[in-house]
């Protein structure tokens, strides 16, 4: 399944939003946090999960899906956020604990709902797997249309979760797909050393689903592989696993050291970074040129930049609010 | 559906159960059952029987044994429009799922700011008394209302429980729903007489975070809830031919606690024992206690407790007998109360 | 790999020990239970899961294996106790709750440990693989011989602990066996409707460990398969996951009403009872003969019945023993 | 080892866990540790630092994300002559593996009669207040002080800490250790001074069940555990300032709990404050308020706690602050008993 000129043009739009979403974010996380380096300091507090250099595999799903389908995410959400089409000011502004943010700040970077793109993310590994499956089990009984994608990282693949959802899935034959965001490290234990299988799309086969590994962190090959799964989501066909290579470009969460990537790693993942990678495919493809690359990059900096402004602007809720939305 | 009250045809728990739940699913139809042999044996504790039949497959499932994936399916149908009954066989095996229910379950409402509902009732038994030990056996109310963002309701009768099941599932919030296997009307797992009552035809609802006054008296405020209501009203009778007359307070819901209930009733009688077979410390008694005094401490005597010990349950029925509340212990705190003041 | 004569006898001794010994529990669990079926009633309360049918998952799999060795098994223990060689005595007064009991009657029937023999079993589904794998874990960290089983049933498979400790066991390469018993149901749950896939050792592939399947509740079959697993074990070549095609000839447990049994499923099934078959198989290749045979049962009988005698002459504890033993 | 205790040298609590962790190891080798990140990461909070660069990759295992595995495996390996001390790294996860731990963990000596032991640690990190939002900020006290069978802990400085950790390894009973993540001494999670406090170098063991009192002081009795020790500090000295004398009881065990000290010192002051970040409702202030109470009730005063309320956790450092138990928490509630008193 290629990918139609508008089809790259828009990944390479939510690839190019996230990362400056996240360079401004990183920015900004660390006001306040210098010299001495507090997460409960400056404008984001609490711990806070990079996606850059991941986001083709966002980008790649998303190209698929519509609002009424279903995503739910992890620690690391932003850029499945943003190629979800979560609004980003309220997306933007919950990162910074505001009242305009989407749960008035009571959930932050790692619990972002929005309901009307059927959005949300958590942040225990593997805990968007069951719901995932339930939102797929709901469009069945109702009889209504919409896949559930179900994203996560590598290392949540050694989680019971994972396990649990992938089997009820596929006995109940429901239109899920799952993707796993191989970046090769859940925080500091390599891929190896808690994988017993180098491939996780080889753990289909566990629940007779189809598995599909995407390499090199290859939006276009995200794309076909999301294309298929989704598809036979649609179609009634079942459950699907997705592994697509990728690779965390930053820390685990900001603060980490990163003292134990092997040497050189974070430099050859730089040279592969995805982004730069794509824009120049497209532009060789003809598909973009520097003036519309630049327009492109203008507008999504500018789109960022707002929500920023917005979410800077807001107020916060009183403190008191605290007590509200327990139950509704 | 029939709606014509008799006000004299009983049912057991189990049974007030599934009829609360089939009029829930004959009126709307995105309440649907599912849970671990729920389906065609209809509940190892009878609660879904007869709803597979009714209802077919595809709205009673039986599922895997993966709390984890189920329970946490259910939060994800919850916010897409459904409204799942899911049953955790016994609340012992909360250790495998406690995740998808207290960290999604309960808190999503909360994550969203109120956006996302997530209308579900989780049902589990509870309880022990016929020697199934210590992983079977448990009640751990406690290990589920100190947890924010959930309801939790224990019903002690078949009223209370087709009522409290009715309002669960109307309700946009997630209820966990304990049912104590002694009270459920199975024969096999004995029969708490007490617990079987009138019980209307027609769907109504039993307010969830209001306690009832299950007997009134002046001399003694007895507070429990599910099966202990039953060991406190043969304690008050007990009592009452001694000349004391004690009033049993039925918690039905552990959250949202009506305080007030149970405050305004240690205000009459000036002495509180709280019954409950949940571990004895960290629990319901120390909440109830604490409750009653930081509002008023000047009772006529000090609150006491009659409560699971904090150990495993063991399997011999002498020990485990011996280590379960009932109304002669009930009786013989009272006793104690009575000689220290 | 071939059973001898003397290991074939031992499995055949161990099947008739465990069939006695379950007919006898039957009856006594059934005292004080009619006319009414009350669990708490009789001088076995609680619930009693029979393991009649499955005989040959145990007595195959523990032929390999020493007291030195270790075993976690399930919530329907006793076939599996018997064959790896738990004091009989002491196991029959735990199962009455009795003083002499394995625990002094605080464990009851899901509950039997015999640590002399590193036997242990529990109540919740997929308990025992993480245990089974630490003990592995323990044997090759302090360089001691002894291999790890890990026993479950079918429906155990769709549990995440077993997901998770097989990979676990994968990745640290550790002397351990996983042993599921395929008896077809998880209480009223046919493996077909839990299960994604037809059979369970096909999910090693996911684990990168081999994995082996006995059809037909074949007990020298099962003798082969966890020979083979069990040598790799000790030889440091890692855990292995065998999957038994066997059958439960009573309910899940005592008082199941089996309505949801096919018909005739259990008339099949006592047809091809294990425990008949293999007899006639002793008989037919000449390793038993008739007299032989009713000594080898005289003798299983008499074991089982001096068993019960001392259970049954055994007091209870004092009730307030149950405050002792929550700590040592 | 070294021997020499100097009696001024500081350490922090992840410090302090760390050293007591390779003295075992040193001592014996059948102890060992493993978690997610405890190896050449030294653990998100530090508490294993410099473990992996002595023991090695086979005493110190990282672990893939699997706690029910290799908390089950730890339980495994204790019963086989091994001392775990396994870390889940948040306690907000118990939830994906409570079973291993409340059920396995917790009650295997229960049900061999004593004949299995399992000696472990399982150390875990507890507390808010860095917006770390309602997933990864909870104290979860009372969920795993409620249910019997595991001693808990809860250090609220680095010499209880360090002789604590030397306790539990060496306890051949399972131990649930929870450090407090604003005391860990990490700077990035802030740091509560008061928490890093001088450190014998010796190995030395804090007796598992026996608080502590904090302070000394006459009028007024505040009872709490880790980080709310250092509020009920400041809180005594802020109220010195108003010529109220607060005793401060660090309660430091949960399991055993240490019933006498509290009761003592409340029988003295005859006014009680229970400080607890853990939430409100059937949890450690309630336990303790009513432990008190159904002991001697006649106190000057109803008691009162400054407790999380029982909301999840929220992200925004406003609502989150706002909902932390503090030292002018802690005063208000004490000029609101003299008022109602
Ligand atoms: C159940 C659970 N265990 C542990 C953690 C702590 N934790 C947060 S992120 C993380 C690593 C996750 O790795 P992976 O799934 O590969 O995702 P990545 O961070 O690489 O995106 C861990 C261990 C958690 N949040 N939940
Ligand atoms: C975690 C958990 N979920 C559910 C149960 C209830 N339960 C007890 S036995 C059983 C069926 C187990 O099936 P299987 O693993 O195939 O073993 P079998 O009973 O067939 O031997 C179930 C669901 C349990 N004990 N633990
Ligand atoms: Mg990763
Ligand atoms: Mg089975």
């Amino acid at each position: 399944m290629h990918p139609t000129r508008d089809q790259r043009l828009w990944m390479y739009r939510q690839m190019v939003t996230s990362r400056y979403l996240e360079e401004r974010i990183e920015t900004l996380y660390m006001e306040g946090k210098t010299p001495v380096f507090n997460m409960a300091k400056g404008p984001i507090p609490g711990e806070m999960h990079l996606s850059n250099g991941q986001e083709p595999c966002a980008a790649g799903v998303c190209a698929h899906l519509g609002p009424e389908d279903i995503v739910t995410a992890t620690h690391r959400p932003h850029h499945i956020a943003v190629a979800k089409g979560v609004d980003l000011d309220a997306m933007v502004a919950e990162i910074f604990g505001k009242a305009t943010g989407l749960a008035g700040g009571r959930g932050g970077h790692m619990h972002l709902f929005d309901e009307r793109v059927n959005f949300s993310c958590s942040g225990i590994i593997g805990e968007g797997l069951g719901p995932a499956v339930g939102a797929a089990l709901s469009r069945k009984m109702q009889g209504k249309s919409g896949v559930a994608v179900a994203f996560m990282g590598e290392g949540a693949a050694n989680q019971g979760a994972f396990h649990e959802a992938l089997n009820l899935a596929a006995v109940w034959q429901l239109p899920v797909v799952f993707v796993i965001e191989d970046n090769a490290w859940g925080i500091s234990v390599a891929k190896q050393a808690s994988t017993a299988v180098p491939r996780n799309d080889s753990r289909a086969a566990a629940y007779g689903m189809p598995g599909m590994h995407v390499a090199d962190n290859d939006v276009d090959g995200v794309f076909a592989a999301a294309g298929e799964a989704i598809a036979r989501a649609r179609d009634g066909q079942g459950p699907s696993l997705i592994e697509i290579e990728t690779a965390r470009l930053a820390g685990h969460f900001m603060g980490d050291g990163e003292d134990y990537r092997p040497e050189g790693e974070k430099a050859g993942l730089e040279a592969r970074d995805p982004i730069p990678r794509y824009r120049r495919a497209l532009l060789e493809a003809g598909l973009l040129d520097a003036a519309a690359d630049a327009g492109l990059v203008d507008e999504a900096h500018e789109r960022v930049e707002a929500a920023i402004r917005f979410a800077q602007d807001s107020d916060f809720l009183p403190a008191e609010a605290a007590l509200d939305a327990v139950f509704v | 559906m029939t709606t014509t009250s008799t006000g004299t045809r009983k049912l057991t728990i189990a049974r007030a159960m599934a009829e609360a739940t089939a009029q829930a699913m004959r009126e709307d139809p995105t309440v649907f059952v599912m849970g671990e042999d729920v389906g065609p044996l209809g509940g190892v504790f009878g609660n879904t029987r007869g709803l597979h039949e009714e209802f077919g497959s595809d709205r009673v499932r039986d599922t895997p044994i993966s709390e984890t994936a189920f329970i946490g399916a259910a939060v994800g149908a919850a916010s897409d429009g459904m409204r799942p009954i899911v049953e955790l066989m016994f609340v012992d095996f909360f250790g495998v799922c406690m995740d998808a229910i207290y960290n999604l379950m309960a808190k999503n409402t909360y994550f969203s700011g109120g956006r996302v509902k997530v209308p579900m009732v989780l049902m589990t038994s509870t309880g022990g008394g016929y020697s199934d030990a210590g992983q079977h056996s448990q009640c751990l109310y406690a290990t589920f209302a100190h947890l924010p963002g959930m309801k939790v309701v224990v019903p002690s009768n078949a009223h209370d429980a087709k009522g409290l099941m009715t309002a669960a599932i109307r309700d946009d919030n997630p209820v966990v729903f304990m049912y104590h296997k002694a009270l459920q009307g199975m024969g096999w797992l004995g029969t708490e007489k007490g617990a079987t009552v009138p019980v209307p035809e027609e769907a109504y609802s039993v307010e969830i975070g209001k306690a009832a006054v299950a007997r009134e008296g002046r001399d003694l405020t007895l507070v429990s809830l599910g099966a202990g209501v039953h060991h406190c009203l043969r304690a008050a009778k007990a009592l009452e031919a001694e000349g004391f007359d004690a009033e049993v307070v039925d918690l039905r819901s552990l959250v949202p606690l009506d305080r007030e209930t149970v405050r305004a009733s240690v205000a009459k009688t000036g002495r509180l024992i709280v019954v409950d077979e949940d571990y004895h410390s960290f629990g319901v008694s120390g909440e109830i206690i604490a409750s009653v005094v930081e509002h008023d401490h000047r009772l006529k005597a000090a609150p006491a407790r009659v409560a699971y010990p904090d150990i495993p349950i063991p399997f011999a029925p002498t020990m485990e007998q011996w280590a379960l509340p009932d109304a002669d212990k009930i009786v013989a705190a009272f006793h104690q109360m009575l000689r220290n003041h």
